[in-house]
């Protein structure tokens, strides 16, 4: 750390504005400075954390190897738990791809302000969440080597697959999911690509010019952007609904109890929401002092973060109570023989693990404090996510150690396999965001820049507010 | 059971399966006939011990009461050939289909190994190649030519042993004359020695499988799902008179 | 009139016979062939499935059974569907015969073990040499007693020669021993019938048309003598053409398949069956109950039997005995079953006597759902079957080796070793034999301590025949014939025999005659040849002989029951013994009880994987030994599933996991046989699990002689460690159907 | 006939742009003539200037009509070209069809998007253009074209209103 920062977000109370318009003083030229300096000086912490993680992934592909070469055997799957970790860490990732386009898409239509600093992170963070999540469906596969007869076009004898299986409906839309949520970046990297082409030299002037497209930045380019920007928004919600319900639907569709729930759905949008916020709170915290962006990532930024990850967990509480409820009051025996696993059977480690670690973090969230205190936030939300893969874990592995027929239950134990491609998924997206992070501009300096106009200073009594233009 | 009758094959038969839980004693025979006929590999004990086994076929034991007034009781468990099969729409490749005499049939080399139906089977009848099967020289000789052997990563089930009803078919076509009830007769079957297990035509109502089907005897496995098995178990205990 | 058949007759015949023997199936169409010995029928048909007709050798019930070969490979056995004993149905070990006959162990020609017995380096060796050494060895003996012969589980044939040969040398006849046919007694039960009928011959009890059913230890569906009829019986017992129901009782001190099966699971004192059977035969005489009142002459038999006491000593109590004789003299058909564990007592010749004496006291005897003797018919003259040997002649045989008198030693289709009690110093005794040859096709434990193997053909590449023991309704022969070319240079015993005759010269080559096996098999059905009783006939020998190998054999087409007449041993009272048990009650509290295991028998199939891999009936276990333990014992032990114990008794001491088992009796401790294979190939040695017969005792019922193989006692011992048991049912299961 | 000069400016401040274009205007000088280029986006109007019409909406609408029908064709037809029963389903459900339509609707919605505002925009041009490194570091840059008499005026217009670089705009390779 060059510049010595303050333990806290927390702006001094005297002045609480000063902070909010502390770029405001900045000229243009700062802004960008303060933003490709990070970027460009990597230091010794850099370099070790990257091969540390290079490593772990070289790790992982060697235990994927095994895993095709023997057989999925060589995990800790059997009969009847055909689905464990890989499906769990699946949905997870899954889920935690949805706080992109919460934050950029859904913020961007209601005009919140503070998302401007951001949202690119929050849409890498999608972007690579999902590449992690696109990986199992294809590790779990039995036979890997024949994964493209789920590609909707007529393989062997012209038979084409199956549009019934939720599988089919999970592919296409997490793709569909991928690809928008990487041309969203995209798009909206353009006009900082320019900026950055314009500020450097080497390797990298030729990658930003050629990823700038030939950017001026003339009104109609401006324009046009902001109307594209403008549809993409609207239409990536939608879609960021629909992928999370059609994975529930992998579960819900089948008659195993537990998993045949309408309410999975919706419920499995606001985990992957809480989830998402959660983690995009932690990657902030960690970035932000990594990259020394302590001047773009300020308290009001975490404090609306907080209290959006807040409200998501409230909704998490509500939605898993209606879904608990009706199966507690059923009372169907399968399920009762599940909730009493959970509760007091071999479940109950995970399952109070899973209650505890999601519901105290919104304790906790409830104070500014701990909202606007990094490392408070940091451990509040690492410990959503904590019970948000345990809660998957449950739903997946849990649920099918039951069944109708008492002879055929089974249990489930995990093996380095399964662990080491877990573990692997973890390090390359910490990989990815970390290069990533160094490559792109971390936050969207036009955006700022839009941002910062739209403030004028304006007295109201002893007080100076900062009000923004309603001009769009 | 008409509601066995799928529109779609007026004509085709519907093979049923008929357990008769008053004549099974358990004694397995069902289950190496079973091995034999489909080249079904075995496991090996440290795989056994974790719940891997391959067996098409499997024989339930129920206990009931304590000693000394305890019974147990048996129940062969097999693919119930499901009319609404809740595993044949969830696989994404066709893998597994429902052929037009009401099997459901799995098409080994169309399956990718998402193990979707083995989650939706609500019998838990589907076993999964967990890896290559191994047969040490020169029991590959034992293999049954009719029947392919899976590689590792594929689903399998019980089949009815289609490949003995196909040759039973054909023979009877090349003789100019119907399949004649009781000729077709899938491994388990023709082994029973207390003749437990009964084969037949669930569209013939003369079969003797109808016949029993329709004995107040009679229920379905999970008869509530409403998976409408084509396996049909007849209560033991009772005459059947 | 004699019956000409072409192939296609042999169709009709073969839908008729099965409709007429009334099988499930009412059409079979399979054409059955002649396994030509040159040039064999599958090479000039490729890809075409043959099937050609022999009998089942994984046990001695001597089931007829098909098999589809294609290309002159064996691909899968059925039951002979024309054949009246098993009539197309099969058990699991029968099935299983394809991995005896393309076993990965199996040896592929002879050896002599260099390096020492034990060393199990095998040099092979060409035939003509084993021969000749085979033929120095036995005729340089100083004396003919010097020789012995231990044969197991032989095909008639051989026996035959195996006598005739000693008997030229003028050696003892063989000794013939097999550990499964020790748990189901069948030495013991021929010599009852001995006594109660006057002919050694193992009597059938007509399940099928029986109302009521006592069964005193004779698991009838797993393992007891001839379990694929008697299933057939029980499948028409349960769900008969006129809708009756039969009603089973099964006496046992452990819930087995059959027991499970049962209407009535009594868990009876280990020994105490006798006293429950006489207990009941007192009710029947004192209370005059049945019909005929037939019972009045044979009131002699139970002058000195006290009811109270026969229910004291058995812990059944007096009504319980009084409701049984009510059901059992009250219907028209009712039989009583005197088992395998009643011999296995060493009181078990009273016990089978009191059994059977209640078929005497109810007239059941060679009436409908009562006692038959299958019918010789013209089999008489083939019944030369072995005489399975009760154990005393075995701890002979081993005394006479231990003490140097015996020079050579040929074993054939036993493996003592791992058979017998291993208190009995089967092992020691070998040792001091200075020759021992084998005929065993696999490496197993005894096979091991010879110098020589002369590997046999198993049973799918060798020809033979038997008589069935114990028959069916009809006279019945079951012949045997290659269905593949041998795969191996194997050879078989017989030829082997013949050839070491024809060596040896003299009285040997003279009774020894024939230039091979299938000479003298062929010899052999000539008997039956020309009878109007056979399911077919031939104009000629040569046509008899080819019907006799496609049919799989030869039988009557008519059943002929046979009425056994009781002797005048029935006239004397009943004798009243109780069981004796070794090890102190105080020392060793429980019973123990090793139990054949459904899949491998007494242990010969566990070289099988599709066997190792076949779940226990009861238990669901697979590949390895467990201990039987009755919750309540369980839980004074502090033991639960999967938790190692030691079992301990006065001979020996074995470790394994607990099967916490409903079905026993809280003082009885159970495992089944059949693990624990040091030798005999990858999968019977890859199994976790131990050999039960190391803690049994070396005693045997005075009576009889036979092994008293359940009269031993043991203690357990929790060990605190665990071992996982491939289950099939999922232990949290708890046995439950549904959650309800 | 007078032939036409390019010239391009730069500016501090919106405000100076706005009014510079205005005068501009006075001069005669068309919208069409005038580009403004700056690192930051102005709000609609904020220069003062009218906006052109678009045709990406209707890229986007056509689009989303062709993922429609592709969804269409999938979940719909090929079921019936390769016919196979599964789980007593008819071949064609209306829930399946649903998403697959749904999903890829929004497929092509997105991509046409992309591809349209790419279009628009007649991107990737990488040619040499009038532009100045100065815009992304927060100038304003006014690019415009007008007959040779107004050269005086014209300069002196952007001279009043701080214009700084002012002169023939250097042609840069993007």
């Amino acid at each position: 750390m060059s510049e010595p920062d303050r333990s806290t977000l927390h702006a001094p109370r005297s002045t609480p504005f000063d902070e909010r318009l502390l770029l405001a003083e900045r000229t243009d030229q700062e802004i960008n400075q303060a933003v490709l300096q990070p970027m460009i000086q990597t230091g010794r912490g850099f370099w070790a954390l990257v091969t540390v993680l290079g490593a772990i992934v070289a790790w992982g592909l060697y235990a994927w190897g095994y895993l095709v070469y023997w057989g999925i055997g060589v995990t800790g799957k059997n009969r009847p738990v055909y689905w464990t970790l890989f499906i769990t860490t699946f949905v997870f990732w899954v889920g935690i791809s949805h706080a992109g386009t919460m934050i950029s898409a859904v913020l961007r239509i209601f005009k919140a302000d503070w998302r401007r600093p951001i949202t690119r992170g929050a849409e890498a963070m999608t972007a690579f969440a999902l590449m992690m999540a696109g990986l199992y469906p294809l590790i779990h596969l039995g036979r890997v080597w024949k994964f493209y007869w789920m590609i909707p076009y007529p393989n062997n004898r012209l038979m084409w697959p199956n549009f019934q299986s939720p599988l089919m409906w999970d592919l296409v839309a997490i793709f569909t999911y991928l690809i928008g949520s990487t041309l969203y970046l995209y798009l909206a990297l353009i006009p900082d690509m320019a900026m950055a082409r314009d500020h450097t030299a080497g390797w990298r002037y030729r990658l930003y010019r050629a990823l700038a497209l030939g950017w001026r930045g003339t009104e109609a380019e401006w324009h046009k952007l902001h109307r594209a920007l403008g549809i993409f928004s609207v239409a990536i919600i939608p879609i960021f609904l629909s992928v999370h319900s059609i994975v529930s639907w992998d579960f819900a569709v089948t008659i195993q109890p537990r998993w045949h729930s309408t309410i999975f759905a919706p419920y499995f949008v606001i985990g992957a929401v809480y989830s998402g916020l959660a983690a995009l709170a932690s990657i902030l915290v960690i970035v932000r002092r990594g990259m020394r962006l302590q001047e773009f990532l300020r308290a009001e930024h975490f404090d609306a973060l907080g209290k959006l990850v807040l409200v998501a967990g409230m909704a998490w509480t509500y939605f898993w109570f209606s879904g608990f409820i009706v199966e507690w009051y059923g009372n169907e025996p399968v399920v009762r023989e599940l909730i009493r696993q959970e509760v007091a059977g071999n479940l109950a480690p995970l399952f109070y693990l899973q209650m505890s670690a999601n519901l105290t973090p919104i304790g906790l969230l409830v104070f500014k404090r701990v909202r606007t205190t990094p490392a408070l936030l940091l451990a509040a939300t690492l410990l959503v996510n904590v019970g948000m893969y345990t809660e998957r874990a449950l739903i997946v592995i849990g649920s099918l150690q039951r069944n109708h027929l008492p002879f055929n239950w089974g249990l489930y134990r995990p093996t380095w396999v399964e662990v080491s491609i877990v573990a692997m998924t973890f390090a390359g997206f910490t990989l990815l965001y970390t290069l990533f992070s160094r490559i792109i501009p971390f936050v969207p300096v036009w955006e700022i820049k839009e941002g910062r106009l739209r403030y004028t200073l304006r007295r109201i009594g002893r007080l100076l507010v900062p009000t923004a233009a309603e001009i769009e | 059971m008409a509601q066995d009758v799928k529109p779609s094959a007026e004509a085709a038969p519907r093979w049923a399966l008929v357990v008769d839980l008053d004549r099974c004693t358990g004694c397995q025979a069902c289950v190496v006939a079973c091995h034999a006929e489909n080249n079904v590999p075995v496991a090996g004990e440290k795989q056994a011990i974790y719940g891997r086994w391959m067996h098409w076929i499997i024989i339930h034991r129920y206990w009931e009461g304590e000693y000394p007034n305890v019974k147990a009781r048996f129940m062969p468990v097999m693919c119930q050939q499901c009319t609404e099969a809740p595993c044949e729409p969830v696989c994404p490749v066709f893998a597994t289909y429902h052929n037009p005499e009401g099997l459901n049939a799995q098409i080994y080399n169309r399956c990718i190994g998402t193990r979707f139906c083995g989650n939706a089977c609500p019998y838990k009848v589907r076993t999964f190649n967990w890896f290559q099967p191994e047969f040490p020289e020169p029991l590959t000789e034992q293999l049954n030519p009719d029947v392919t052997v899976r590689s590792r990563g594929i689903m399998e089930k019980c089949t009815f042993c289609i490949q003995r009803i196909r040759r039973a078919e054909i023979e009877a076509r090349a003789e100019g004359r119907e399949v004649a009830d009781g000729e077709i007769q899938p491994a388990c079957v023709q082994t029973c020695p207390p003749g437990a297990l009964i084969f037949g035509d669930l569209n013939d109502p003369d079969s003797r499988a109808s016949q029993l089907a329709r004995s107040h005897r009679s229920f379905r496995l999970l008869e509530e799902l409403g998976t409408a098995p084509a396996v049909i178990y007849l209560k033991g205990g009772e005459a059947n008179v | 009139m004699t019956k000409r058949l072409s192939r296609r007759d042999f169709l009709k015949i073969a839908a008729g016979a099965t409709a007429a023997t009334g099988s499930a199936p009412a059409v079979r169409r399979i054409v059955l062939e002649p396994f030509a010995r040159s040039g064999p029928l599958e090479d000039v048909l490729p890809g075409q499935a043959v099937w050609y007709a022999s009998t089942c050798r994984q046990c001695a019930a001597g089931c007829g059974i098909v098999v589809r070969v294609i290309n002159g490979r064996a691909k899968k056995i059925e039951g002979n569907p024309l054949h009246p004993l098993n009539r197309g149905k099969l058990c699991a070990r029968g099935q299983a015969g394809l991995q005896v006959l393309y076993n990965p162990d199996r040896l592929k020609n002879a050896v002599r073990q260099t390096g020492g017995r034990g060393s199990r380096q095998f040099e092979p060796l060409a035939w003509d040499d084993a021969l000749e050494t085979l033929a120095q060895k036995v005729s340089s003996l100083s004396n003919p007693d010097r020789l012995a012969f231990f044969g197991g589980l032989m095909p008639d044939h051989l026996y035959r020669l195996t006598a005739r040969l000693l008997e030229a040398l003028g050696a003892r006849p063989p000794v013939i021993f097999d550990l499964h046919s020790a748990l189901e007694g069948r030495a013991a039960a021929a010599q009852l019938s001995q006594s109660f009928f006057g002919v050694p011959q193992l009597p059938v009890y007509d399940l099928a048309r029986s109302e009521v059913i006592l069964s005193f230890g004779a698991n009838f569906l797993e393992t007891w003598m001839s379990p694929v009829a008697q299933s057939y019986a029980y499948g028409a017992l349960r769900q008969g053409q006129f809708g009756g129901r039969g009603f089973l009782v099964q006496f046992e001190p452990r819930l087995s398949a059959t027991a499970a099966s049962a209407d009535e699971w009594i868990p009876i004192r280990p020994g105490a069956e006798g006293f429950v059977a006489l207990g009941i035969g007192r009710v029947i005489v004192e209370e005059r109950l049945g019909h005929v009142g037939s019972h009045r002459p044979h009131a002699v038999l139970y002058q000195n039997v006290d009811v109270r006491e026969m229910a004291a000593a058995s812990e059944v109590p007096v009504e319980t005995l009084r409701r049984l004789a009510r059901i059992f003299a009250d219907a028209d058909q009712a039989v009583a079953i005197p088992g395998g564990y009643l011999a296995g007592q060493r009181n078990g010749r009273a016990s089978m006597l009191a059994v059977q004496a209640l078929n005497l006291l109810v007239a059941q005897i060679g009436r409908v759902g009562g006692v038959f003797l299958s019918h010789p018919g013209l089999t008489a003259a083939l019944r030369q079957t072995p005489p399975m040997d009760s154990f005393d002649r075995v701890l002979d045989l081993i005394a006479r080796m231990k003490a140097g008198e015996i020079d050579l030693l040929l074993i054939h289709g036993a493996n003592p070793v791992f058979e017998l009690p291993a208190a009995a110093g089967f092992a020691e005794a070998i040792a001091r034999v200075p020759f021992v040859v084998s005929f065993s096709p696999f490496v197993d434990e005894t096979a091991v301590r010879s110098d020589l193997i002369l590997p046999d053909h198993t049973y799918l590449e060798s020809w033979g025949y038997q008589v069935p023991a114990p028959g069916t309704d009809r006279p019945v022969v079951s012949s045997q014939q290659p269905v593949v070319r041998p795969l191996y240079d194997t050879r078989a015993t017989a030829d082997v025999l013949l050839a070491l005759a024809a060596r040896l010269g003299e009285k040997a080559a003279v009774a020894l005659r024939w230039p091979d096996e299938v000479a003298m098999l062929q010899e052999i059905a000539s008997d039956l040849h020309g009878s109007s009783l056979g399911a077919y006939d031939a104009e000629t020998l040569a046509g008899f002989w080819m019907l006799w190998r496609r049919y799989g054999g030869w039988w009557s087409e008519k059943e002929i029951p046979r009425e056994p007449e009781a002797t005048e041993i029935v006239e004397q009272p009943l004798p009243v013994v109780g069981p004796e048990f070794e090890g102190e009650p105080g020392t060793y509290p429980f019973y123990f009880y090793p139990y054949p295991s459904v899949a491998l028998a007494d242990g010969r199939g566990s070289n099988l994987p599709w066997l190792q891999e076949l779940p226990d009936p009861m238990t669901t276990a697979r590949w390895g030994t467990w201990v039987e333990l009755n919750p309540e014992t369980a839980r004074s032990l502090g033991v639960g599933d999967n938790d190692v114990v030691r079992v301990v008794s006065p001979y020996g001491e074995l470790e394994a996991p607990v099967v916490v088992y409903p079905g026993i009796r809280p003082d009885v401790v159970a495992i089944p046989v059949g693990q624990g294979h040091r030798d005999y190939g990858r999968f019977a040695q890859a199994a976790s699990g131990s050999n039960p017969l190391a803690l049994v005792a070396p005693v045997t019922d005075p009576e009889t002689g036979a092994l008293a193989w359940g009269a031993t006692r043991v203690r357990l011992e929790a060990t605190g460690r665990k071992q996982p048991l491939a289950r099939l049912e999922s232990l949290d299961g708890a046995g439950r159907e549904t959650l309800g | 006939m007078s032939d036409t000069l390019t010239l391009m400016a730069l500016f501090h401040g919106g405000t100076d742009t706005a009014e510079a274009i205005d005068a501009l205007h006075a001069l005669g000088i068309p919208d069409e003539k005038m580009v403004v280029i700056t690192g930051v986006p102005y709000p609609e109007g904020a220069l003062g200037r009218h906006r052109e019409w678009l045709t990406l909406p209707y890229i986007v609408l056509a689009g989303a009509a062709g993922g429609l029908l592709f969804g269409l064709f999938l979940s719909a037809i090929t079921p019936h070209l390769y016919r196979l029963d599964v789980g007593g389903h008819p071949p064609v459900g209306f829930p399946p069809t649903a998403i697959i339509i749904f999903v890829f609707t929004m497929m092509a919605t997105i991509v046409s998007t992309f591809l349209g505002v790419l279009w628009e925009m007649n991107f990737p041009r990488f040619g040499p253009a009038p532009y100045h490194r100065l815009v992304t570091d927060g100038h304003l840059a006014v690019l415009l074209e007008y007959p040779a008499e107004l050269e005086a005026s014209v300069r002196q217009t952007l001279e009043a209103r701080h214009a700084h670089h002012v002169g023939e705009p250097e042609r840069v390779a993007l």
